[in-house]
């Protein structure tokens, strides 16, 4: 019981850390590419700036938006975060650290990070604002798109391990890293281009759009709901960091360093590509979007997967 | 290209109505006004009505406009008087489309009605406002042409 | 077509540039119309100019498209100037177009860095033309003690001359902003999804253009080879060798390619403004009255297009009426046109291509 | 060709990543104000004549100025010379028009007031007129 009650803990201790680390990261590397130098004034070059962010947002009003749907709207921050904290259960950190080995751990945590669109949605539903509806609207129909290309690159990796078991996948890859085989490269490709749709983030930031919708969904929610967005956004980056590791640049193994270590500078070397995108491309407009997953991805996934379960049954 | 010629071919053209030539401008009689700009844009290659605005004279409004013939190079002043009591004029927002929100402007600053205008609002100032501010007659509480200093004043 | 949704876009929104209200009438996200609304900036500038004396507007023209306060400046400068017959040196002349061409290629930067930030591409560009921006400005700074509302130009010549050094600066801008520009072509103009997003988009042909009275860089871009520096040159700006640089279709991203290329051509044209610079006094007193009698309207090539002056003077020492025909206002009014049909996104990149000024439109 | 179009994206923000920051740490450090650099108004008043020039010039009656002749009916005196800094537009015209440059702009800047009737009638005259004064008068 207590085992379980601190691996509880650890767990939310390491997202608000890891939330607050990655605004920070974030902050400094859109500074560093764009010549600027950022949050410098709250301890050491900013480092304590998600502190002081967290503090104001704790004690800023809760601001109820007037003719909203209540209910839903006072919901939809739970349904974006809890699905992102429950997916940590099965993220295999090192060989030991994992809270519960499922053996159908990729199946869970694709199906739990599903249920984020649902929160997105009653969010923009339930603000009783035009531009959160659209918001809301167009994050239902990209996140459900391109679930289909995440789930069928994603298969492709259980095809190749041949097991559900996040530790297992691990295991597969102590040879070889699976983004080094051909096949699971363009699976890797597919799950960065999916996975960055999936978390909303740019180039397909189209949910909140600032140019377009102001902030998308989350433009009636204020302090404390902002921050579980916020919160939620961040630290699904890092599970989509961290599920990456997993299935393709070989999870916690690597030389001399202890398995944590390798796996937080991989996950985190991730996060890094991913603001680093986030800070060059534009943005794609929505039916471009979707055709995108439709006409492009999910055939090439397909084909992808057609082929190489050929060659594997052959 | 000068004025004369324009004005020649606007005379050959249209024989009986009244032009009065100024040395930058034409002023053509506010009934005439609309065929002689159908004439100027369909034949006389003015394709670009750059500028629509009005000019108080006081006892008469003073509409100008300014046309613009990209081939000839040629900037054309043509004005009409509309008279204090009957504040309307012919829009020519169907021949230069740049003229609708011009004419809207002049109508929102001047209360000059155009007519036939497809969407004669105010542009600028609120709907709900009877004023118009560019008129020299324009005065309001708190609306001070020119502020000075009391240094000034003693 | 089911019940039409109605969307009110700003005066308070990202992406409208200042305060413009577009009161859309959308279709999902389609928009059947879009209305704009104007006046939340209207300030009276052309009232306020028939109650000033000829020089204490100088500082009001800055206000008008505050992204390019030269160029208005030099607009206004010019109409006083035909209108009172005032004799400007050569020198003067000169540094007025030095002045002119790097406000144009300030007012250019910005134009682009906010396109790409409507486009999505959060901030970063937005960021680099500041930086590059930032050069200029603080050359300004030297030059004039402003940073954006410069208030430089003066009837008859400018307010000072440059100081030492400045042409050295200048030149070091000319071949830093050339390898930028480079940087900026990789960064965004042949970026596939930049491509995609705003090539086709809010096409504007020739027609309507001049229909419109479409200017500056927009009517290039919609391929009508048209610069007022070219065809009517004023100043000194038939001595320098430079290109007009024209669009093919008339879509947003020839609107953005032709303001890049413009860039470059002022660039060019500094160049060889610098080089040529006469000696001489270029200053002109601020104490002196102007009166006079007459009318003149005088158009410049504004970094939006033609920014016409129609001034009309009764003996006085203030204007007798002063219009402002500015290019931003005659520019959006072709975006009801343009937008119709589109998806909303589009219509943020239209109205980030058309590079509005909310100053100049409501002055 | 569209992914390698991205690359070359990625290429750029990546070479700036490490160029140096064109931005200042701004309350630590601060950029020197350029010679002519058009701050708030300031006034030597000895070497004022009370010309009203500036009163004239001003676009906005910003500045208000007031004199009494003294009994020798010859040297004038100032009442009061007042700057309004909420109308000013920082045009610099009534510095450009001063025939004694007694009334100049000086460097400062930061001009942020808690109360806003800190800044409808600085007296020009006095001494210490601005609060912030380091951001420097002179």
């Amino acid at each position: 019981m207590i085992v379980i009650l601190l691996k509880g803990v650890s767990v939310l201790g390491f997202i608000a850390f890891s939330a607050m680390f990655l605004i920070w990261l974030e902050r400094k590397v859109s500074a560093k590419i764009q010549n600027r130098m950022g949050p410098m004034m709250t301890g050491f070059h900013g480092s304590l700036q998600p502190v002081a962010d967290t503090i104001k947002l704790l004690l800023k009003e809760d601001i109820v938006p007037q003719g909203v749907d209540f209910i839903t709207w006072w919901l939809a921050p739970f349904f974006v975060t809890v699905p992102v904290v429950m997916a940590f259960l099965v993220i295999p950190f090192s060989s030991k650290w994992i809270a519960l080995d499922l053996n159908v751990g990729v199946l869970y945590i694709c199906s739990v990070t599903s249920i984020c669109v649902l929160g997105i949605f009653m969010a923009g539903w339930g603000s009783n604002n035009k531009y959160s509806l659209l918001g809301g609207m167009r994050s239902a129909a990209q996140i459900i798109s391109y679930e289909v290309p995440l789930l069928l690159s994603v298969l492709l990796v259980v095809m190749q391990s041949g097991t559900m078991s996040m530790q297992g996948i691990v295991h597969a890859q102590e040879h070889c890293w699976f983004i080094f085989r051909p096949h699971l490269a363009l699976a890797f490709i597919i799950y960065t281009i999916a996975a960055t749709a999936e978390c909303n983030r740019v180039p397909f930031d189209i949910p909140e759009a600032e140019s377009e919708l102001v902030a998308g969904y989350h433009t009636e929610y204020s302090g404390m709901k902002f921050a579980m967005f916020f919160v939620a956004e961040y630290t699904n980056m890092f599970i989509i960091s961290a599920i990456a590791t997993t299935l393709f640049f070989g999870g916690w193994q690597g030389p001399f360093l202890p398995g944590l270590v390798w796996f937080l500078l991989k996950s985190y070397g991730f996060v890094f590509f991913l603001m680093w995108m986030r800070w060059t491309l534009p943005r794609l407009r929505m039916d471009q979007m979707m055709s995108f997953a439709w006409k492009f991805l999910t055939p090439i996934a397909l084909l992808n997967l057609l082929i190489s379960g050929w060659f594997m049954v052959r | 290209m000068l004025n004369s010629e324009v004005l020649q071919k606007i005379k050959n053209k249209f024989p009986d109505i009244s032009i009065e030539e100024t040395p930058n401008a034409l002023i053509i009689s506010k009934s005439a006004f609309l065929d002689v700009a159908h004439f100027l844009k369909d034949e006389m290659t003015f394709e670009n009505c750059h500028c629509v605005t009005a000019v108080d004279r006081k006892d008469k409004m003073e509409l100008v406009y300014h046309l613009y013939s990209t081939p000839n190079h040629f900037m054309l002043t043509l004005k009409t008087i509309v008279p204090l009591d009957d504040l309307t004029v012919e829009s020519i927002s169907g021949l230069w489309r740049s003229a609708d929100w011009l004419e809207r402007e002049v109508f929102d600053l001047f209360g000059i009605k155009f007519l036939n205008h497809p969407d004669l609002r105010r542009i600028m100032n609120p709907d709900n406002w009877t004023d118009f501010p560019l008129r020299k007659d324009f005065k309001r509480a708190d609306f001070i042409p020119r502020p000075q200093s009391q240094g000034l004043n003693k | 077509m089911g019940e039409l949704l109605t969307v009110n876009m700003g005066p308070q929104h990202p992406s409208t540039h200042g305060v413009l209200y577009l009161e859309l009438k959308m279709d999902g996200e389609i928009v059947v119309d879009c209305k704009p609304h104007l006046g939340y900036l209207h300030r009276g500038i052309e009232k306020i100019a028939e109650n000033r004396t000829y020089t204490q507007f100088i500082p009001f023209t800055d206000r008008l498209d505050y992204l390019a306060s030269m160029n208005n400046n030099l607009a206004y400068c010019l109409a006083v100037e035909k209108l009172l017959n005032i004799a400007v040196t050569d020198r003067a002349q000169y540094l007025r177009v030095i002045i002119a061409e790097l406000n144009r290629a300030v007012s250019h930067l910005v134009a682009i860095g906010t396109f790409a930030q409507d486009l999505g591409a959060y901030a970063t560009p937005l960021f680099y033309a500041f930086r590059d921006r930032e050069k200029i400005i603080d050359l300004f700074d030297s030059i004039c003690g402003a940073r954006l509302t410069y208030n430089y130009m003066r009837i008859g010549g400018v307010s000072a001359d440059i100081p030492a050094g400045t042409e050295q600066l200048i030149k070091d801008f000319i071949a830093y902003e050339r390898k930028q520009l480079i940087e900026y072509n990789e960064l965004l103009t042949y970026n596939v999804i930049f491509l995609a997003r705003s090539k086709k988009i809010g096409v504007l042909s020739k027609e309507t253009a001049l229909n419109y009275s479409v200017t500056g860089p927009n009517l290039r871009a919609s391929g009508v080879k048209w610069d007022v520096r070219k065809e009517e040159p004023y100043l000194v700006y038939n001595k320098f060798d430079f290109d007009i640089p024209v669009g093919a279709n008339g879509d947003s991203w020839d609107r953005f390619k032709v303001k890049l290329d413009e860039i470059s051509q002022s660039l060019r044209i500094i160049e060889q403004a610098i080089g040529a610079i006469p000696e001489g006094n270029p200053v002109s007193k601020v104490n002196r009255v102007f009166r006079g009698t007459g009318e003149v309207y005088l158009r410049t090539e504004n970094p939006r297009g033609e920014l016409g002056f129609y001034l009309v003077a009764e003996g006085g020492f203030t204007p007798y009426r002063c219009k402002i025909r500015s290019p931003s206002f005659s520019n959006l009014s072709v975006l009801r046109e343009l937008t119709r049909g589109l998806n909303i996104s589009d219509l943020v990149c239209v109205l980030g291509s058309l590079d509005i000024v909310m100053g100049e439109i409501d002055r | 060709m569209g992914a390698y179009s991205i690359f070359k994206g990625f290429k750029v923000t990546f070479k700036n990543y490490f160029k140096k920051s064109v931005t200042l740490h701004y309350p630590i450090v601060k950029k020197p104000m350029t010679d002519r650099f058009r701050g708030m108004v300031d006034l030597k008043p000895p070497d004022c004549v009370i010309c009203y020039q500036c009163i004239k010039i001003c676009p906005t009656a910003a500045l208000d100025l007031g004199h009494k002749v003294l009994e020798d009916n010859k040297t004038k005196n100032i009442t009061k010379f007042t700057f309004n800094a909420e109308l000013c537009c920082f045009c610099g015209l009534c510095e450009e028009i001063c025939p004694t440059d007694a009334i100049f702009l000086n460097k400062m800047y930061e001009v942020s007031y808690f109360d806003h009737k800190d800044l409808l009638n600085i007296d020009l005259m006095s001494d210490h007129k601005y609060k912030n004064v380091d951001g420097g008068t002179s």
